[in-house]
């Protein structure tokens, strides 16, 4: 069983995507969480094989949830999944060590594949997500 | 032949500001461009990304609950409808926001209009940035002007003008009337576009005006608007 | 003093130059960041207006079918689910897209994605200015050769090397592949990325290759194109 960490701010987001990964047979949604400074508690009580992180959440967002949770709980690997690349976040999201970044809207199925490719120890990279974001991360007028 | 040499550092300095001025000229442009394109990208990741993920997500699981939880199905399926047609509802504001005309480039197609209808004119410039929605609706003010002017006056001079006043700022279009007896046959009334900029210049808390006047004998058509700066009621106009 | 005399007459003209430069290029900025504006706003409007319009259908549609005629709910809920995620791909692409790729940066870019996946990689750094309609090619090729060794490959090296000729460079870009049986299953032709860059590759009166190879035994993809520096056609290539 990969027991999994869900934090996503959007409740229908959330909801759908716990509802569709617990239908395969090898995954198990343990804990779900809409805010990035609740996933450590969580985490700590739950002890999930993988954290799946959305990027925008309140209260400091995935990237600073992933950081926290490498000294928090070095066991529990982290993947990133959000809709759209912005500056820097392939790149902050390698810093904060996660092994994956990938689409929230990717189908379940695949997205199950990434989960069983990270736990065998695989990075699982969505290649236009990064390739978006690292676009946006090269140009000087990015930052708003 | 001094003379000619000092000219000729002149003529070289002046070869090399052009230069530099092109390639700022060139930048300037594109970055303005770049600038735009991100931020209607930006706005529009904002909107879609949790939309589009929301529907393709719950589509997914509707479909594997059809025959296991049909109750649960026809609900995922009234939240992806609902949810679409919300969206659907802020891109056309949001495309409506993008269409905004903006007074500057309003005052550059003026000229180019009276210039092509061979009314003579003078257009003032206004230099200076004013919020997006008073530089809209003064924008509109050109662009419903000018084109009535083309279209009703017969004219054969235009004048645009602003008057900065500390909380205010007016703009007046004037043109002159090709035949007298033209007034009471035009000015009837049965068009929209002043009756709409009205309703714009009001949302903004301000005044119009539009009507046909004498001047030192002779028939002209005046619009004025006069809109306050820090309006009570500052309202986004959409288009 | 006379000399002073001629410079000041240069200096002058340079002031005039200067201001006329200036003006040009307001009025260059302007038209272009409108005419994007525009541009933007209509493809925005198109690709959501339609996509949106499908799904809020649709998602009624189904609602109906759930007990009635289950099977084709399910086709309903499959079309739902794939336009959004198309339209979600394609708005990620244009946001990519918008920006003219540099070959420079599209380096840097390749360099920390294949690091991001955990490939092995050596990427070679071209110390050379190119015009700019080769720049972009050789970025096309880059961006698209890389995202596909992170997508297809399951690669664990990657090599990319340029070389110079006289009149042509090439560039090449290697990836081993971790099993054997992956091959035939992977290399369909299904995609328009290979194709799309083929046919800026054509544009510039240039070749490319594309495909599985055996070296020392093992599986890799190769991709190759070789582009003439001083081309018979050299055309503009657009994004
Ligand atoms: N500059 C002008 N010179 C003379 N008559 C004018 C001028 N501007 C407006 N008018 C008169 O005022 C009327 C109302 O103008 P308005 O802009 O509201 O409508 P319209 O131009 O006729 O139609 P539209 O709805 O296309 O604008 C016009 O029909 C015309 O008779
Ligand atoms: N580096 C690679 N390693 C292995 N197979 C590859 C590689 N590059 C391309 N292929 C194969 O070639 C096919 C065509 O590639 P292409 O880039 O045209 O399409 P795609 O990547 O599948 O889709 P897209 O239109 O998004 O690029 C791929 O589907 C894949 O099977
Ligand atoms: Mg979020
Ligand atoms: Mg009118
Ligand atoms: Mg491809």
């Amino acid at each position: 069983m990969i027991r999994v960490l869900l934090a996503e701010d959007q409740a229908m987001v959330r909801g759908a995507l716990a509802a569709l990964l617990s239908r395969e047979a090898d995954i198990e949604v343990v804990a779900e969480v809409a805010r990035g400074d609740t996933v450590i508690e969580t985490a700590l009580v739950a002890q999930p094989d993988v954290a799946l992180l959305d990027i925008e959440m309140p209260g400091g967002g995935g990237l600073m949830a992933a950081q926290a949770l490498r000294t928090a709980l070095p066991s529990c690997r982290v993947v990133i999944l959000t809709t759209f690349g912005r500056s820097g976040y392939l790149r902050r999201a390698m810093e904060s060590g996660a092994v994956g970044f990938l689409l929230k809207d990717e189908p379940a199925k695949a997205l199950a594949v990434a989960l069983r490719r990270v736990m065998a120890g695989e990075r699982v990279v969505d290649p236009d997500l990064a390739v978006a974001s690292l676009s946006e991360g090269n140009n000087p007028l990015t930052s708003r | 032949v001094r003379g000619l040499g000092l000219d000729m550092i002149g003529v070289s300095r002046m070869g090399s500001a052009i230069r530099e001025l092109h390639t700022a000229r060139q930048t300037l442009a594109r970055m303005k461009v770049e600038e735009e394109r991100l931020r209607l990208a930006r706005d529009l990741h904002d909107l879609l990304g949790q939309t589009l993920s929301v529907i393709t997500l719950k589509s997914e699981l509707a479909r594997n609950l059809i025959t296991e939880d049909p109750a649960r199905c026809a609900r995922e399926l009234a939240e992806i409808e609902q949810v679409g047609r919300t969206t659907l509802r802020e891109v056309r504001k949001t495309v409506a926001g993008y269409r905004q005309p903006q007074l500057s480039s309003e005052l550059d197609s003026a000229r180019q209009l009276l210039e092509a209808a061979g009314i003579e004119h003078s257009i003032e410039e206004l230099h200076e940035e004013l919020p997006q929605p008073l530089d809209a609706v003064l924008a509109w003010t050109v662009r419903e002007g000018i084109t009535n002017v083309i279209r009703h006056g017969r004219a054969r001079r235009c004048l645009l003008n602003f008057v900065r006043e500390r909380e205010r700022i007016s703009i007046e279009i004037f043109n002159d009337r090709q035949r007298a007896e033209d007034i009471a046959e035009q000015y009837t009334d049965r068009g929209n576009g002043l009756a709409g900029l009205q309703e714009r210049v009001s949302n903004l808390g301000g005044s119009m005006e539009a009507g046909p006047l004498t001047l030192s004998g002779k028939q002209h058509f005046r619009l004025r608007v006069e809109l306050p700066t820090q309006p009570t009621v500052l309202q986004e106009d959409g288009q």
